[in-house]
This record gives structure tokens, sequence and C-alpha cells, in this order.
């Protein structure tokens, strides 16, 4: 079984610790492990990686030192914030030379107290940038490939309409991440089909949902998160699918606030794209945490179910 | 500090129009390089390389235009060939080949032509001057 | 009736001087974003991107206008710099490649470092509190501490 | 010992702001052999050159060094100075220490002794000058025009009115180019077709005119006066010797082949004839969509043509010309839209670019002069117009502006208000540029009594949300966005050079810039003519322009051409190589390196032989010659050596 270095982030281990839960589950069926690094820390989170404060830099450039350290050149995340922070920093310390000196001066500084000479130690040499940082979508399209995916669905998601939801960070800035378009991105589309689900097309697909401004501005989230659900309802999807935890919270969590202020709105069920991979590779249902999703998706989970029973 | 002394052999269309072009910018670069103006690339003959660097010279930058550019059909294509052999010739004579340098500069690559000069200058202060013994084989 | 001083008036022109439009604030942005402002040339596309504008009462090209005129109080005093959710459609469409995202950055930065208190942890309900993700609430914070 | 001459140039401020002038003349001056040295404000002055006449004369000089700008610039004019004054021109060289020195360095010390080394290394090279004169060679009083735009065609006009004859070579079926798509032109609003029409027939009918169109040029060799170049013909399928232009078989071909020059509004057989006015009025048949080529069966042109002028045999052909010139007017193309991603990458179907809007608004085009919308033919209503869909954006599409959209989409706006009475314009803009004489008064009508509306601002996004097209923009003016839902949008994509030019520009071997569009010798000074002598450029090829300028480009162009023409020999560069007879033992290895075959071998002398007329002086030969039996004029490898050792201060 193949062994993936894995960096879950705080998210996934605690608020939406089900969506972790359902990746390593998937990643299982799909034939490697999720192989989560031994010591992690936060990733410094997205957005002030300003040029001149080099120390916010820091969190994110331990997390890869520390994975190439561990003798591994891949490392996996499934949130779009770590993936954006990991990513920019890895570029940063590739392209930047300065930024790469004062990085490692400020790591140095970590170095463990040894009083005694350790052979197995790796001697400490600068990180400049070796480990490449994949989203596990990314991995699943650009490793396994989305036609391997295909053939080994045991319940493929057949006749449900997904509306893909990239949010920001996910993609852009495109300099730094180089995931995909920006304008035109193709990697959901391309995992919706890899599910046998049927892509529903939607102008507001890479439009933002306020991300943190749902906790300063309720309301202005809420503005935003409708437009994008009332048109992704709107062209006909049954749900939309996306790939970061705040995302899912704004646009899961909002839909009652969104229901009250704008009377014709239909709630539409959200699923994190690891739980609707996981099902689909015959995950069982009651272990993706749908309990704990705001807007129900008993509706369409059964639907996928259903599809099993009628084969 | 060690500042080396560099022939340029630019080819009048391309690189020693390149290098104008890098004048009319008012592009800043080292002045170690003395340019001696070819109508084209082919007409540098390895006979001349070796005779800068018997004369003192510590580097050697041979300018040309880019592959099917050449305003003479193929002169660079010759002048790609005539270096290719003339680096191994530089080996056995001791002389780091590094210090030939061959690079196609456009008329419209100023800012190259520039950048080539510093960095070739930079390259060459680490490389340091030549050993009297290996300009002797030179001569 | 006898006023000992006067409201200022409602539109004061900008007092331009060699400092404001190129040392100080203006220089102080530069460095912390890394960009330069002076290569805007006004071309409205970030502001027509921008998910959040309809939010905010001075558009992101009007902000990069007042930043090249050194505006310091105008630009730190406005609802932009926190409305701004860093989602980089600026960043990604500016056609001269200015990073603009992180001059909101800069901004933010010298805002929290004269000591604007936008949102603290004490305005954070129980509720959001366990139920926002924590990259919502570090980078929300983020606004506060560095 | 020769008497060698050195003048040092201040170039104003130019070279003496760095390069201390005095030094040099007198460093320079203690040199054996240079018997006078000085410096002086602008050599390239009359005064200037009048000093370098006297002093020829008062030292009798017998050679002279003008340490100044790039022999680009002042080369022949000091050479022209020096003959003059009796000395023969070939004795006189230029020291580059402006463009290559002064302009690059900002050590005052270090440039004054770089640039004594560069002078010294010219005095060496002067001591061994031979006097030498210029080789006369015929010329061949035939023009070669590529591009049949306006620019072309009005190239062409100008020299066969001359009396020289012109052979036009153009892609298309015919000529015409992007002008025959246009409705009206600014800023007086007369009818494209009205004004390029008896251009066009003129062509047709010209003595001197030889038109070849559904051809490209496929190979050109020799050099200015005496190019030969091999034209292409594509087979058209049809006998255009005794076909009349009936048009009977373009009625009844069944195939269904979408219009390039209707932007695909429109379709034709694949027997057509490209627009009514084409010149010349006959059709050609598209092999990729014929039904007879890709089945065998149908034929029904063939049949329908009473005298018989469809042959499904015809090859293509492939001729040999002798030409003394060429002009390539080569024309633009837009960038496509699938490129603007942010505006919906092409694949929304009512956003369309300038020239398909021209097709709208043109009598002759798909609807007849009604504006229409692509996707369900109803007449749009809100009309949003986009500009600077891909110029002035350095970051992700072209970094120049395309200088005629802001004037061309002013007048779709004010056609469009004549059309559609109740529609309404919007102009999405950075700058409105109208630098043209009658533009800024054509602009200030259409806001003033048009009702177009101007909102200053890029376009962020335009998107397809069900059956409206979405824009969103905004205006700086007021600081406020704005959301049009729009019944079309028209951007003015970005000018940018046709992918043919690149590989015209290789076969020519001319030079194009950063952006692709061909490089003029000199921006200012010689906008017409390539670096390389003998070709010359006109219209759209050499960067973004409107009509007018393109006119009159191709008047400079031709003008260029018939001065050429007007002298009876070309003199030619002496700077050949040539062999000496006593050491050249026969390798023939030169014989095999020249490119331009201007060596032969003399089977009784046994030995390589120099055709002056055809020597480019490259100097590949010289370089190949094991035994050093060639040499070049002027630049022999003595010289070279002698160079180097004074340029590295050695003696």
């Amino acid at each position: 079984m193949v062994k993936v270095a894995y960096y879950p982030g705080c998210a996934l281990k605690d608020r939406s610790s089900h969506l972790d839960a359902s990746a390593r589950d998937a990643a299982e069926r799909l034939g490697f492990q999720l192989d989560e690094l031994e010591s992690w820390t936060c990733c410094g989170a997205v957005p002030p990686v300003s040029r001149e404060r080099v120390m916010n830099l820091v969190a994110s450039s331990r997390i890869l030192k520390n994975t190439r350290d561990s003798g591994r050149d891949l490392l996996v995340t499934i949130c779009d914030f770590c993936y954006n922070t990991l990513k920019r920093t890895n570029h940063r310390i590739r392209k930047d030379e300065i930024t790469r000196r004062r990085i490692n001066t400020y790591l140095a500084q970590e170095k463990p107290e040894r009083d005694y000479i350790e052979e197995t130690a790796s001697p400490w040499t600068d990180y400049a940038g070796e480990v490449r940082v994949m989203h596990l979508m990314e991995y699943l399209r650009d490793v396994t490939g989305y036609d391997e995916m295909r053939k080994r669905l045991s319940r493929p998601l057949e006749g449900l309409k997904l509306a893909p939801y990239y949010g920001c960070v996910m993609l852009r800035p495109e300099n730094e991440i180089g995931l995909d378009d920006p304008e035109d991105p193709s990697i959901i589309e391309g995992f919706i089909e890899a599910l046998g689900a049927r892509v529903v097309n939607y102008p507001y697909r890479t439009e933002c949902c306020g991300s943190y401004l749902s906790v300063s501005d309720p309301d202005v989230s809420t503005r935003l998160s409708y437009k994008i659900l009332s048109s992704a309802a709107g062209k006909g999807a049954d749900a939309v699918i996306l790939s970061c935890p705040l995302c899912f919270h704004n646009l899961d969590s909002r839909q009652e606030a969104i229901s009250r202020v704008f009377p014709g709105f239909k709630p539409i069920p959200v699923f994190y794209f690891t739980q609707l991979l996981s099902l689909a590779m015959g995950g069982d249902r009651d272990r993706q945490g749908f309990s704990r999703h705001h807007v129900d998706v008993s509706g369409v989970v059964d639907s996928i179910f259903a599809e099993k029973e009628r084969q | 500090m060690f500042e080396p002394r560099i022939i340029c052999f630019l080819c009048t269309w391309c690189a020693g129009a390149g290098a104008d072009l890098a004048g009319t910018s008012r592009l800043e670069y080292t002045p170690n390089g003395v340019n001696i103006r070819f109508m084209c690339s082919g007409r540098i003959d390895p006979e001349h390389v070796l005779w800068a660097f018997g004369k003192g010279a510590d580097g050697v930058l041979i300018g040309g235009c880019h592959p099917g550019d050449c305003h003479y059909m193929d002169g660079n294509y010759k002048t790609m060939a005539r270096v290719a052999l003339l680096s191994r010739l530089l080996d056995d004579f001791g002389i780091n080949r590094a210090r030939l340098r061959l690079e196609w500069i456009s008329a419209a690559e100023g800012a190259k032509f520039a950048s080539v000069m510093n960095d070739f200058t930079e390259k060459l202060r680490s490389l340091g001057p030549m050993k009297p013994a290996t300009r002797e084989m030179a001569r | 009736m006898s006023k000992t001083s006067l409201p200022p008036p409602e539109n004061l022109p900008m007092r331009l001087t060699r400092d404001t439009v190129s040392e100080g604030f203006k220089k102080r942005v530069a460095e912390l974003s890394g960009q330069n402002p002076d290569s805007c040339y006004q071309c409205g596309n970030c502001s027509s991107g921008c998910p959040l504008a309809c939010e905010m009462n001075i558009l992101p090209s009007r902000m990069m206008r007042l930043v090249q005129l050194g505006q310091e109080e105008t630009v730190l005093e406005s609802g932009t710099i926190w409305i701004c959710a860093s989602c980089f459609q600026c960043t990604v469409r500016c056609p001269r490649g200015i990073d603009i995202q992180s001059v909101m950055d800069a901004l933010r930065q010298i805002a929290l470092d004269l000591g604007t208190d936008h949102f603290g942890p004490d305005q954070v309900t129980p509720e959001q509190a366990a139920t926002v993700p924590q990259p919502g609430l570090v980078s929300l914070y983020r606004k506060l501490s560095t | 010992m020769k008497r060698i001459g050195v003048f040092v140039c201040h170039c104003g401020i130019n070279i003496a702001s760095t390069v201390d002038v005095q030094k040099v003349a007198e460093e320079v001056g203690k040199m054996p052999g240079v018997v006078f040295a000085t410096d002086y404000i602008y050599m390239c002055s009359d005064p200037g050159q009048a000093l370098v006449r006297e002093k020829i004369r008062e030292e009798n000089l017998d050679a002279v060094i003008v340490a100044a700008c790039s022999p680009n610039l002042h080369e022949s004019t000091f050479r022209t100075a020096a003959g003059e004054a009796g000395l023969n021109p070939w004795q006189l060289e230029i020291a580059n220490i402006r463009e290559q020195c002064s302009w690059v360095h900002s050590d005052r010390e270090k440039a004054t002794e770089k640039a004594i080394r560069i002078v010294k290394a010219m005095v060496e090279k002067t001591r061994l000058n031979e006097s030498l004169d210029p080789i006369s060679v015929p010329i061949t009083r035939k023009a070669l025009v590529i591009g049949g735009g306006i620019a072309g065609i009005q190239a062409a006009l100008d020299i066969a009115d001359a009396g020289y004859e012109v052979i036009l070579v153009e892609k298309e079926p015919s000529i015409g180019g992007h002008m025959a798509q246009l409705s009206e032109t600014f800023p007086t609003l007369d009818c494209s077709q009205c004004i390029l029409t008896p251009k066009m027939v003129a062509v047709g009918k010209h003595g001197n005119i030889e038109l070849m169109t559904y051809s490209t040029v496929e190979e050109i060799s020799g050099y200015v006066g005496n190019f030969t170049v091999k034209i292409r013909r594509k087979a058209a399928y049809v006998d255009w010797s005794i076909c009349t232009g009936c048009g009977q078989c373009t009625e009844v071909c069944p195939a269904k082949v979408p219009s390039s020059f209707d932007r695909n509004f429109s379709t034709h057989g694949a027997v057509y004839v490209p627009f009514p006015q084409a010149v010349p009025n006959k059709p050609v048949i598209d092999r990729e969509h014929c039904i007879h080529f890709k089945t065998g069966k149908c034929g029904l042109c063939e049949k329908t043509c009473e005298i018989g002028a469809i042959r499904f045999d015809q090859e293509d052909q492939v001729f040999r010309r002798e030409v003394g010139a060429v002009v390539v007017a080569a024309g633009y193309d837009t960038l496509p839209l699938s490129e603007l991603k942010e505006y919906g990458a092409g694949r929304v179907p009512d956003v369309i670019d300038g020239l398909a809007f021209e097709r709208l608004l043109s009598a002759s085009g798909p609807t007849n002069g009604e504006i229409r919308r692509p996707s369900d033919g109803k007449v749009p209503k809100e009309v949003v117009f986009v500009q600077c869909a891909g110029s002035r954006d350095p970051e992700r599409h072209k970094p120049y502006c395309s200088k005629i959209c802001c004037m061309y989409t002013t007048k779709h706006a004010l056609l469009y208000r004549h059309r559609v009475h109740d529609g309404q314009p919007y102009i999405f803009y950075i700058d409105i540029r109208t630098g043209g004489k009658g533009y800024e008064e054509f602009y200030h009508r259409a806001e003033e009594d048009e009702g177009i509306i101007y909102l200053r601002g890029k376009v962020a996004k335009i998107f397809r949300d069900g059956a409206e097209t979405v824009v969103w923009g905004t205006d700086t003016l007021t600081g406020k966005n704005v959301e049009i839902r729009a019944d079309l949008v028209v951007l003015a994509t970005a000018v940018i050079p046709r992918k043919s030019t690149a590989r015209l520009v290789r076969k020519l071997h001319i030079q194009a810039g950063p952006n692709g569009f061909l490089a003029e010798a000199h921006p200012k000074l010689r906008p017409v003519e390539s670096i390389n002598s003998g070709f010359y450029l006109a219209g759209a090829a050499q960067g973004p322009k409107d009509i007018p300028e393109s006119v009159a480009q191709a008047g400079g162009a031709a003008c260029k051409v018939i001065s050429l023409f007007s002298r009876n020999r070309l003199e030619q560069d002496p700077a050949v190589a040539w062999v000496d007879e006593d050491l050249c033992g026969g390798c023939r290895i030169c014989i095999s390196v020249c490119p331009y075959d201007a060596r032969k071998f003399d089977e009784e002398k046994g030995i390589a032989v120099v055709n002056e007329a055809l020597c480019e002086g490259c100097g590949s030969c010289v370089a190949a010659c094991a035994c050093g039996a060639t040499q070049q004029k002027n630049l022999t490898d003595v010289q070279i050596k002698n160079m180097i050792t004074a340029s590295l201060g050695g003696k």
C-alpha cells in the first residue's frame, strides 16, 4: 500500500474531523494510505503572507522542512487553506533567495539541543523547497488518474447533478499555486465525472463566499452565499461539492439565515469532496459525519444508495 | 578586486544591434569587455579566440543571431559547430571552457546583452585570472 | 455664538507634498506589500471583479489611487480594508501585475500597528467559536495580532 | 607609415558626460602614425564634417577614425565627407564609444579607459586598410509586394504607376484584406467598399501589375537588386484563364462551409468567391470541404459549368521570379476570443469581436446590415463595447496599445445608434485615444449628439447566465461598480501580427520586434525600411495602425523602391572575400561553406575564385579556410589580431 505524507491541518482534526475520516477511508479504497506527519503545527493560514513579515512563513516552512527531513518529497493536504499557504510558502522559498535565507535562520534556532551525537539524525541542511505540495484532488487527478478512479467505483453516483464550487484560495493567485486556470478551471468538473455524476455549470463557481467575514460580518456572507447557492440550485444542481472547510461552513450553515431573508430560496445540500468520494468507493454512510451538516443531506444520500440497489 | 578582461566578438545584424539597443535603452553593465565588430559570427576563426586568450583576455564572448535569424542564412550554425569543437580544445589546453561563452542575442534583446555581460563578468571574477602557463599554451 | 472652533469643511482638498506622494505612508505600504503603487494606471479591473465591492464604501481601484497620493487617513478609516476577504480576484486580473491583495494586507497591518481594533476575540459568540473552522478565526484574528 | 587622423566626438553630453574625450584624444594621439587627434562637440554636424574634410587636406591624412556613435548611424555620412576631401571612403572607420561605452557605464575613469582601448583597436585596424571601390551591380527593376490589403494595394499601384513592373502576392483568393470586411470607415464614415473597390479594380487591370492571389512566397534568395523568389500558387481547381466568373457553380454547390470573411456568420459552398466585389472575381474550391474530394461523388459544379473551367486534377504551381525589391505588407490579425478566458473564451455566443460587428453592420454582410445578435437573431437593445480586450495588459496578454480600437468602437456605437434608434450603446474604456486629424471631433460628436454612454473602467468578467449575457464592469469616475445585462457584447480585441508573418520573417531573413511586428530600420528616421537592404515595410504588419497611416506608409515604401530603381546600377559594399592564388590549395572547403554560391572552382588554375557580385561579405569562408589563402577586404585575420591586442592594452 503506497504511503503518502499527509498534512490534515487543524480544522480537519477538530471541527471538521468527519471530513478527515472520509478522506482516509476513500484513500484506502483507492490503494494508497494518507500517512499523517508525526509532528505538525498550524499552517499559519491565509491571507497575511505579506512579503516583509517573513515571520508568518515560518509556521508552514517548519511543516515543509519536517516532511523533507522525514525522507518524503510529496505532501498531500485536503484543505484549500493549508494547500494555499503551504504552496505559496514553498513557491517563495524556491523563488526568493532572501526569504529562503531568513526562513532558514529562524528554523535553525529550533535545532534540538543534543548533548550526544546521533548517527541517525540527518545533517541539518537548509530547506530549499524540495517538497512537492499537492491537493488530494490534484493527487487523484495527476497520480492516481481520474480514469483509474472511475474504474474502481463500486457505487457510481449515476444521475446525481453536482455543482462544483472552487472558492478562492484553491486556485488563486495562480502564478504561485498553478493548480488550474483561475478563470476556467476543470479539476472539480473532472472529479465529478470521475465519480460518475453529472456536472452543473453555473457562473458563480469561482466567486467568494465571504470566507472569514462570516464571523465579523455575517450578513455579507449571507448575501454572497445566497448568490452562489441560488445560482447553482437555479441550474438544477442536486448538491454543491467543494474542498474547503471554511467555504463548507459558510455555504452549509448560512442556509437557515438565507431562507429567512430570501423567501423563494430552497436549501441545497453541500458535500465535502472526500465524503462523496468515500460513498462512491463503497464507503459507509454513517462514517461521513452527515449528522453535523446543517442542511439535511439524507435525500441525496438515499438516492445514491437507492441507485445501488436498483442495479 | 580582480577585474577580468573580456573580448566580445559580436555580429553586426543581431548581437551588435542588441548591444547598441542596450546603449539606447541606457542599460548599465560592466565595462570589462571591448567589442570587435564582425559582419557575421561565422567570420570568427577559432584562431582569433586563442589569440585573445594568449594576449591577456580572461574571457571571450561570441554573440550571434538566434538560429534561423542569421542575415547570411546559416553563419551562426557554423559558429555553433566551431565553438563546440573549440571548447573541447580549450580543455586540452587546460583553459576552463567557461571562459568561452556563446550567446544568441537578437536586435531586440538589449536587456539580454546587458545581463549576459554582467553575469559573464561575475563568473570570470569567481574563476580568477588565467594562469600564465595556460596563457602561454594559447599563444 | 462666538465659536472657538469650526468643524472641518465637507470635502477638504488633498494637501499634496513631496512627502505624501512618495515618502512616509506610501513608502511603508510599498515595503510591506512588496508592490509598487505607481504602476497602477487606474483601469478599474480590480473593482469590477471584486465580489465584496458592493459592500465597500471605497472601491479597490480608488484605494490604490488614494495610496498613490499618500492619503493615509482616508485609506485607514475606510471599511474597505476590513471588508476585503483576500480572495485574490484583483491580484489575478490586474493587467499591471500588482498583487493588490498584498497592498490591502499591508494597509491592515499598518492600521493594526496604529492600534485600530477591528474585531477582537471577545466579539466572537460562543456558538461561532464552536463551529467556525479554525482557519476562519485565525485569518480573521490575524488581522488583529501581527 | 600611414598618416592617421582621430576625431573624438562629445555628442553634446552623451559621450562627454561619462568619457573624458580630451584624455582619449590625447592618449590616442601618442600612438605611432597618429599625426592628428582632436575632440569636437558634434562631429556629425556640418561644422564637424567640415573639420574632417579640412584636416584631411591640411594634414594630408591617409586614414581617419571618428570615435562617436554606432556605425549604423553615421558611417555613410562620414565616408561621404571623406570622399569629398579626396580620401578613399573605406579609409575611414567609426569607433563606437557611445552605445557600447558612454551610455552603458557610469564610472568615468573606467569608461574613459575602455573608450581609449576601443579607439586604439580601430587605429590598429585602419593601419592595414586598403582603398576600395564599390562593386557596381545591375538591378532588376521589378518589385514584389507581399500582402494584398490596402497597404499592399497602394504600394503596388504607386510602384506600377511609376512605370515599374510589380508582382502582388496575396494568400487569400481575393485582395482587399481586412478593409474589405469593414462597413464604413472613421472619421468620415464613407463606405469602405466604395473607396476600396476602385483601387482593387485598378490593381486587377493595371498593365504593370502581375496579380497572384491564392499564392504564398515559398523561398527567397539573392540580395538587394537581385532577388530570386519562388511563389507557390495553391491549386484553385478552377481554370481561371477560361472562367468568366459567372458564379453558376457557387450557387449549385451543396457543401456548407463557414465563411471566414463573414467571421463564420454565414456559409458558402466549397466552390466560392469570398465576397461580391472580390478581385479577381473568380471562385476557388476549398479541398477540405469539397464533397467530390472527400467522397469522389457530386461534381455538380463541373456539370453546371458550361465552359468546363472546373479542373479537379489541378496541382499547386511554383513560379520563379527575379525582383529587385520586396515590400512586406502582410497585414494583421486580432487576438482570438479563446485567449480571453475572463470574457467567456469565445464560448458565449453573444460576445463577438470588432470585425464580426463590422460584418453585421455591412450591407453585403450576413444580415444585410441589420444588427442581429448571433444567439437568436433578435435586434439587441443593450449593447456593451469593451475596450482594451487584450491590449495594454503586459501581465497576461499584449503590453502595447492597439491604436485603432477607440476610433472604430466609437464608429460602431454611432452606426449602431443610426440603425437601432432605441438601442443603448455603452463603451467601457480606460483612455479614449483620438490622435488623428478629425478624430477628436468625431469622438466629441459621438458623445454629445448620439447618446453613447462612455464608462471609464475595465470590464473584469463576462459570463452567460441563462439567456442573458452579464457584464461586470466599473466606473472609476463615480467610484461605483457597474453591472449590465447585455443583449450583445463587442470586444475590441488586440491587434496582433498574423501567424504567417512569423513564417515570412524566417523565409526573408528580416527582423521582427519583441511583439512579433516587423522591425523597422529606425523607429523615427527609417520607418518604412527593414534593416536588411532591399526589404521595405508597409501597413499593420509593422505595428497597429489605421487606414490613413497604412496608405501613407505604403506610399513611403513605394517611393523607397522607386528611388532604388532610379539608379541604373547598385553599388555593393566592397568588403568582400578574395583569394590569394599562390596560397590556395584548391581544397574547396570554402565553396561548400558559402551560403550565396559566390565561390566557384576554377578548373585550370585549380583554385577557388570569388564572384564579387554575389559575395555578401559575411566572412564564413575566411574562417573556414584552412591555410588562410582567402581573406576579407579590410577585415583580414592580421587586422583582427592587431585589434584584439590593442583592445587588451598590449603592444
